[in-house]
């Protein structure tokens, strides 16, 4: 086993448990946080992926940080909508979860 | 100009405009953006043109070139795409200038909001931007992030008008960050599997393994749950009903198509050469669910925006229909023009809906008697885009749903004629039942005007609507003009 | 090529009328009126020249591509002739008509807007060459109907209109749905004396009886067949006007019109005799006609009792298609003109007892032919019509069925006619006995002033349309008459057959 | 050019004068005196137009008219009778309110009544046909009673199955013959299959109109309640528009043996059955439509000759015209007679009662008659054409009329109608004319050389039956047999029909026949309407469920038909 395919490996993991963290947490920032990890896990394959051919290919990092900056920016936008929405409706669960408790 | 230079005209202006407004601040903002509106609009015709006139063409901007360059690429398909969002995001534009002016009327906007209500200028040109980037980007990676683009500034947009708009907007961010992932991990896989990006390359290297089709099947899912394609669809009556009326009007007219744009650009373009008759199958059966389930949820609406957003459920169905049938040559432009139809008519029925929110300061659908009176203009906007929508001739609706019927006779699949049929029938039912209440007798005074503009863009949407019904011929022209 | 302007124009003067006279002001009467009188006028005209041109043998076909392989075409036949000469003859009494009737209701741009653009739509299903144009108009006419049947915007009225477009939209969805399969089977294809699905062969009986029925299900709403009838009586809630013209000519006409269209030009009457469908639709159409019949003896009102009469009419031009021969073919074609001249005249005299003196139920109109002689005099002309009574139009048109029924040997057809005019008798007789041999037992329960008859706008286009229907049957043989056009149309139809 | 328009004018004139003549009713003054004269063009043409055709191919579906010997007849006794009623109607309505109205009705009936004797083709015929009948309807209600209301509807229900069995025979005699000339009828195929129902139809279609048994039901009915110059015609001439059209329809010439036994068994149930309800008889005016009834069997009876044995047929069609002319100038005297006797002054009575014992020893074939002359042509043919048995019958058939005769003058001799009045000039003066039409011209046309019933044999063979019936008719009185228990109402078969619908035996029916029954009570109306009005209301409710499934039913029978045709 490669060192990159443990790396995808892991970020397949990452991925996957974090999905299922983002479709069953109710929670708003529980989710956004889901879906941040979820993006470390695809970034994390696609670093595996550059590390494969022998001159390491450029493209994924370039993807890669590009990735990462419009995460960072998704991330706060939905952390000031989360906070908006907490000020206003008092809850931070989306209306059709808060029935639930 | 060239078509290239057309093509920078499109990415630049917008994204220039958004800057511009953002910097001009309150009080030019709107005037930037509809100035910037039309420049953009008139950039998308004139793309169009080109193309008819010049072919496809590939243009790395700034010289650079692939694979770390971003190459713009036009062909028919994206020069219609571009044209749709030029005239309809120009008449959606003037239309906001009336909503958001100064001395607002409208009543789904609070007044505490009004002065953050200018931000609309920016984040539509923004919006706008990346969709006409989306349309001309040469390879994935480049759509990803103008997707990205584009949902950022949506949600902005949503968020907009404050109240519960908020958590539609919130609930519309999660889905699209969740698609937008799902389509990246595809992405990663392709570019695992052929070592490029570009859309050209891909479509020469591509072959059937299993890798493949679990790259396209994700990809395939993430941009469903953006096109709001049954059963993803959850999110978008909620967040196109609560938006502001020129923000409902651009997300269901405008937005939505991005998606299925994708989708038909991956699978008829990049992807051919895959054995996808079952996919495409499911495609044709989510849209059928769609056709449905949205008719039915549409007709048991109470309030005319929702009713609306419901409708765009439906309408969304229709257009992956296009996929069982799509190897018939007439399938494409019937799609496409379903498609520019339903932008047309949709963003009209959303600014009907303004128009009669605004004026009575409630929009149930029991209680407009007589807006036929009150407000002939809406009513016959909302009429004509109605027409076009169930596909009654002569529109565009019409023109499209015959094509894609005529598809499937063609592709030997009479059931999808009597499913397309049949939605028709349905979307007659609700819309038809809301307008009737336009003619009833006595007419309810109402209290409040509509925005200035508002109607009278509504109507020429509605006019647009019908008049793709002759709009068939150019549209396969420039259609084969981009494949040749 | 250089008289094709003619057709264009003939759709689009309508058309224009229409739109301008939708940005008119409610108060504009006398603009109005001279645009729709103009618009009408300069339709006759038209339409004139093209009679004259068809007569000897000139071609006006216009076409127009939509899609490539896929055309709007007008064509000039003799058959599109026929129904465009009557629409265009009944629009200019109608609109004299609706000026009086009228007079100070509200919304009245908007009536005579899609009044205007109803006539656009009959207009094209008139001139439609291909099915695919005659779908078109077809739909469109659904449309702008709709607006006038809820014109009275009350909820009855709008009942009634969502009643209506129940029927038609499904109709249209069938359309639809068998325009394109047609195009599947066979390609667009123009209409063809003689049918142009017959080149297929009946190796294809399954999929060609289908979409005849598709078709015949289709059209048959607005022509209403039994069961497809439903939403005639209840449209009749529409002004008076509105259902004379609409519901008893324009409308139900271009369902039996197209039906003859799909049986003769499409599918060809002998290879649709080949396929065995047209007993079904013999045997369907008869029904209607004693359904219809049976059912307008048990309405009190007036309206209604005309609108099931009408159903049971209407059915009389499919049975003479259905009946195969050129004789019963005369009877059919001669009936759509004939029955719009009657119908039209039963209705407006409605019309006028109902603007008169609120007259709207039989039991009501006891010594009426006292009070309103001409009025009633043109009714009278009009129901001994529909009862066959000679010389009156009914008749030539049972003379052609029967002997066309005759000639093809199809007794049952005779017995039926027969039936029928016994029945016709039965609910029309009653309502000529209490008018004109009764004294008047109650007051009208609504009368508006005093004078003779009904007013002169409401009065002049009855008479006008009663002399009418008793002309072509009085003269049903003279050179111009729709007896002699549709002797020509069979025997072009039938020229080529045999 | 000239022939046409001269031919129109000659041929088709008459028919349209009366309704031209029409006009004048909308002047207030004397000259709407002359629209009693409508009929006068149509006698001047009858008595001196030439015979010939003239086609008029724009006029209906190909107009022919023209004039032939038989229709020289016809029109002459037609036109005279509508002459003479409309003189002694415009006097005899002197008073009445609805003068015009009668007239307009009156003079469109007479219109159709010339057109039909002028028709050379089956669509005209059919035209003027419907025409008169349903003008006659006004003239049927006139006096706007119950009972003529009643005897109107009766009426009009079987001018209405006559009129669509007419039109079913037109249909098959045109598919027959492939034309709708009288004249081409005959040639057409005696072997179709069709020819039969042909037949049959023309048969219903026109004996409605002759009142044949069993259609005679509305005659007794209606003949009476119309005013009496109404009457009249509707007795003397209008019934003879049937017979015509027996004339021009029926292939006489070609054989229909089975037809002509029919028609003979009718005819004779009609001679005697007609004369002996007629004696038995409470109204003066039924008497005599009874007694019409049973001429007209006179008259089927010839025809029923004809059809059996070809060869027969030229004489049967001028023996039936002639019986026709003979039969209309008597019935319409006495018709006239009865309206004036029971009023008239001492001295005018005496006028009047002579003038009505003529036309009924006509009837009765008394010698030196118009009668006589008829009924001597009539066996002539019967006997010439083998039909012996036939003869014997016919003469006893004298007796009856004898009867029938005896008791309408014994009925009318005070018998009064409402609004009857003292005879003045005018009615006078078409009386007149009546009785100068009943005792003369008969003898112009007359071709068989008629021994004039000089000689004793014949005298006795003329005189025989009326002495029967007299003494029949003396035979009951002595016996004391109470006519008015006996009697029977107007109607007879018909009457019977609703008592029998309505659950009353048969017995009962007779017994407790009113003398002013209350014909069509509303009870089989009312069940008829009841059921028409639940089924109505089921099949609303069910259009109702249609409508709101409207969508859903209109795919469900697209399917339904599809299926059904595949």
């Amino acid at each position: 086993m490669t060192t990159p395919i443990v790396y995808a490996s892991a970020g397949v993991a990452m991925l996957c448990i974090a999905l299922f963290g983002f479709l069953t947490a109710r929670h708003v920032l529980r989710r956004i946080l889901a879906l941040n990890i979820v993006g470390s896990g695809v970034f994390m394959m696609l670093v595996a992926l550059a590390a494969r051919p022998d001159p390491p290919d450029p493209i994924p990092h370039a993807l890669v940080m590009t990735g990462i900056v419009v995460g960072v920016c998704v991330t706060a936008l939905a952390l000031a909508l989360l906070r908006r929405m907490f000020a206003d409706e008092g809850s931070a669960r989306l209306p059709e979860d808060r029935e639930f408790g | 100009m060239t078509t290239a230079a057309w093509m920078e005209a499109l990415l630049a202006a917008p994204l220039a405009g958004a800057v511009i407004a953002l910097i001009s601040g309150r009080r030019a903002a709107a005037l930037v953006g509809v100035v910037t509106a039309f420049a953009t609009a008139a950039a998308s015709i004139a793309l169009a043109f080109a193309v008819s006139r010049s072919g496809v063409l590939r243009y790395a901007v700034g010289g650079w070139g692939r694979p770390l360059g971003i190459d713009l690429y036009v062909d028919g398909l994206a020069a219609v795409m571009v044209a749709i969002t030029g005239v309809v995001g120009a008449c959606i534009s003037v239309c906001a200038a009336g909503y958001f002016a100064p001395k607002p009327t409208h009543a789904d906007l609070p007044s505490d909001k009004h002065d953050r209500a200018w931000l609309y200028w920016p984040l539509w040109l923004m919006l706008w931007g990346g969709m006409n980037a989306l349309y001309l980007s040469a390879d994935l990676f480049n759509i990803y992030v103008t997707q990205e683009l584009i949902g950022l500034s949506g949600i902005g947009l949503i968020a907009l008008a404050g109240g519960s708009a908020i958590s539609a907007a919130l609930r519309y961010l999660l889905l699209a960050l969740a698609g937008s992932l799902l389509y990246i991990v595809g992405v990663e896989l392709l570019y695992a599997g052929y070592a490029t990006l570009d859309l050209q390359q891909l479509r020469d290297r591509i072959d059937a393994n299993p890798s493949t089709f679990a790259a396209a099947a994700l990809m395939t899912a993430g941009l469903l749950a953006k096109s709001a394609l049954f059963p993803l669809h959850f999110w978008l009556p909620p967040a196109h009903g609560h938006a502001p009326v020129p923000v409902s009007a651009a997300l269901s007219a405008l937005v939505i198509k991005t998606g299925f744009y994708l989708v038909v650009r991956l699978w008829l373009h990049v992807l051919p050469g895959l054995a996808w008759a079952h996919l495409a199958t499911l495609l044709g059966v989510l849209g059928a669910a769609a056709v449905f389930w949205g008719g039915v949820q549409a007709l048991m609406q109470e309030r005319l925006k929702m009713m609306v957003a419901y409708s765009t459920v439906a309408q969304v169905g229709y257009l992956f229909m296009l996929f069982p049938v799509a190897s018939v040559p007439e399938a494409l432009p019937g799609a496409l023009l379903l498609a520019a139809s339903h932008a047309a008519a949709k963003a009209a029925l959303f600014m009907c809906a303004g128009s009669v929110l605004a004026v009575y300061g409630h929009d149930r659908i029991r209680s407009i008697n007589g807006i036929g009176t009150r407000m002939p203009l809406t009513a016959v906007a909302f009429a004509l885009s109605g027409i076009s929508l169930i596909g009654l001739p002569p529109s565009g609706g019409f023109a499209g749903k015959w094509l894609l019927i005529s598809a499937a006779f063609a592709a030997g699949a009479w059931w999808w004629a009597a499913i397309i049929v049949l939605g028709g029938l349905l979307s007659a039912v609700y819309l038809l039942r809301a307008l009737a209440f336009a003619f009833l007798e006595p007419p309810i005074a109402g209290f409040g005007r509509a925005p200035w503009g508002m109607e009278a863009t509504s109507l020429v949407l509605a006019f647009i609507a019908v008049g793709l019904n002759f709009a068939a011929r150019p549209l396969s022209e420039l259609l084969n003009a981009g494949a040749g | 090529m250089t008289g094709a302007w003619i057709p264009l124009a003939a759709v689009g003067t309508p058309l224009l009328t229409g739109i301008v006279i939708f940005l008119l002001a409610d108060w504009r009467v006398a603009l109005r009126t001279a645009l729709n009188l103009s618009g009408a006028f300069v339709k006759l005209v038209l339409v004139a020249v093209m009679l004259r041109g068809v007569a000897n043998g000139y071609d006006y076909s216009v076409r127009v591509a939509i899609v490539p392989g896929l055309d709007i075409v007008l064509i000039t036949d003799a058959l599109a002739l026929l129904f465009l000469t009557l629409s265009a003859g009944l629009w200019a009494l109608t609109t004299i008509y609706a000026v009086g009737y009228l007079e100070n209701a509200p919304h009245r741009s908007r009536f005579f807007g899609f009044f205007s653009l109803c006539i656009v739509a009959t207009t094209g299903i008139a001139l439609a060459g291909n099915l695919f144009t005659l779908f078109v108009f077809y739909e469109i006419l659904t449309l702008v109907t709709y607006p006038l049947v809820i014109h009275r915007g009350t909820r009855e009225a709008l009942a009634a209109g969502r009643v209506y477009l129940r029927y038609t939209l499904a109709g249209g969805a069938v359309l639809l749905f068998a325009v394109a399969w047609s195009h599947a089977l066979a390609g667009p294809h123009d209409f063809v004396a003689g049918g142009y699905l017959r080149e297929l062969g009946t190796d294809q009986r399954l999929s060609l009886t289908l979409l005849f029925g598709a078709l015949i299900a289709g059209f048959g709403v607005k022509a209403a067949l039994f069961p497809l009838h439903g939403w005639l009586p209840a449209a009749m809630v529409a002004p008076a006007p509105v259902s004379a013209l609409l519901h008893a000519v324009a409308v139900v006409k271009a369902g039996a019109f197209a039906i003859i269209r799909v049986v003769y030009d499409v599918f060809g009457v002998e290879f649709a005799e080949a396929l065995g469908v047209l007993g079904p639709l013999a045997v369907l159409s008869a029904f209607t006609i004693l359904y219809g019949s049976l059912r307008a003896l048990a309405q009190d009102e007036l309206k209604k009792r005309l609108a099931y009469s009408t159903v049971s009419q209407v059915s009389y031009i499919v049975l003479g298609v259905a009946v195969l021969g050129p004789l019963s073919t005369i009877g059919a074609l001669v009936h759509l003109v004939n029955q719009g001249l009657m119908k039209i005249t039963l209705f407006l005299s409605a019309g006028n007892l109902a603007e008169t003196l609120g007259v709207h139920h039989v039991h009501e109109m006891n010594g009426v032919g006292r009070r309103m002689p001409l009025t009633m005099a043109a009714f009278t002309i009009g129901a001994l019509g529909m009862i066959g009574v000679p010389p009156t139009a009914g008749f030539v048109t049972k003379i052609y069925l029967g002997t066309g029924a005759a000639e093809a040997g199809q007794w049952w057809v005779i017995v039926i006619l027969a039936a029928s005019s016994l029945l016709n008798a039965c609910y029309f007789l009653p309502i000529l006995y209490s008018a004109w041999f009764q004294p008047q037992t109650a007051p009208w329960p609504h009368e508006h002033g005093t004078g003779f008859d009904a007013k002169a706008t409401l009065l002049v286009p009855v008479l006008f349309s009663a002399a009418f229907a008793l002309g072509v049957g009085l003269f049903a043989d003279t050179p111009v008459s729709p007896l002699e056009w549709a002797k020509l149309i069979s025997q072009r139809e039938f020229g080529y057959a045999r | 050019m000239l022939d046409l328009l001269l031919g129109s004018a000659l041929w088709l004139g008459p028919a349209l004068a009366p309704l031209v003549a029409l006009l004048l009713l909308l002047v207030g003054s004397w000259p709407r005196a002359a629209v009693a004269f409508a009929a006068l063009p149509a006698l001047l043409v009858a008595l001196f137009a030439p015979t010939g055709t003239v086609d008029l191919p724009w006029l209906l579906l190909g107009t022919r008219v023209g004039l032939d010997e038989t229709g020289r007849i016809f029109l002459i006794f037609t036109a005279s009778l509508w002459l003479a009623a409309g003189i002694h109607g415009w006097s005899y309505l002197h008073e009445d309110r609805r003068r015009a109205t009668f007239f307009a009705f009156f003079n469109t009936a007479m219109a159709g009544n010339f057109g039909v004797v002028l028709a050379q083709d089956a669509v005209s015929f059919y035209v003027f046909f419907a025409l008169m009948s349903f003008a006659s309807y006004g003239l049927v209600v006139h006096t706007r009673s119950p009972d003529a209301f009643h005897a109107g509807r009766v009426y009009i229900v079987l001018v209405i199955a006559g009129e669509l069995a007419l039109f079913v025979a037109i249909v098959l005699w045109m598919n027959l013959s492939g034309s709708i000339y009288f004249s081409d009828f005959i040639a057409s195929s005696t072997a179709a299959p069709t020819r039969d129902w042909a037949i049959a139809a023309t048969l219903i279609a026109l004996g409605i109109k002759v009142g044949a048994v069993p259609l005679h039901v509305w005659l007794p009915l209606a003949h009476p309640a119309a005013p009496t110059p109404a009457s009249a015609v509707l007795s003397g001439a209008m019934i003879k528009a049937g017979l015509l059209g027996w004339l021009r329809f029926l292939p006489l010439g070609t054989a229909a043996p089975g037809w002509g036994h029919t028609m003979i068994m009718l005819g004779l149930t009609a001679v005697f059955g007609g004369a002996l309800i007629g004696a038995l008889q409470r109204e003066p005016k039924s008497a005599l439509a009874y007694s019409s009834i049973s001429q007209m069997g006179f008259i089927t009876v010839l025809l029923g000759v004809a059809l059996s044995a070809p060869e027969a047929a030229p004489a049967a069609g001028l023996a039936a015209a002639l019986y026709a002319f003979h039969h209309a100038f008597a019935k319409a005297l006495l018709f006239l007679g009865v309206s004036m006797l029971g009023v008239a002054s001492r001295l005018a009575r005496g006028a009047v009662a002579g003038g009505m014992v003529l036309p009924a020893l006509a009837l009765a074939g008394a010698p030196l008659t118009s009668g006589a002359v008829a009924k001597a042509e009539l066996k002539a043919v019967v006997i010439a054409a083998g039909w012996k048995s036939v003869a014997l019958p016919l003469s006893l058939a004298a007796a009856a009329t004898t009867l029938v005769m005896l008791r309408t003058l014994y009925l009318a001799r005070h018998a009064s109608s409402p609004g009857a009045h003292a005879p003045n000039w005018g009615m006078w003066a078409g009386w007149w004319l009546l009785v100068i039409g009943c005792a003369g011209p008969i003898w112009f046309f007359a071709q068989a050389p008629v021994d004039l019933g000089i000689s004793f044999g014949e005298l006795a063979n003329a005189v025989w039956p009326i002495g029967l019936g007299l003494a029949l008719a003396l035979a009951g009185r002595r016996l004391q047999w109470s006519v008015d228990r006996l009697s029977l109402p107007p109607g007879d078969l018909l009457l019977l029909l609703l008592r029998a619908w309505r659950g009353a035996n048969f017995a009962s029916a007779v017994r407790r026949a009113l003398p002013k029954p209350d014909l069509l009570s509303p009870r089989p109306g009312l069940a008829l309407r009841m059921g028409l009005s639940r089924a109505e209301a089921v099949l609303s409710e069910a259009e109702v469920v249609l409508a709101r499934r409207a969508g859903l039913a209109v795919l469900l029978v697209a399917a339904v038909i599809l299926l059904a045709i595949s």
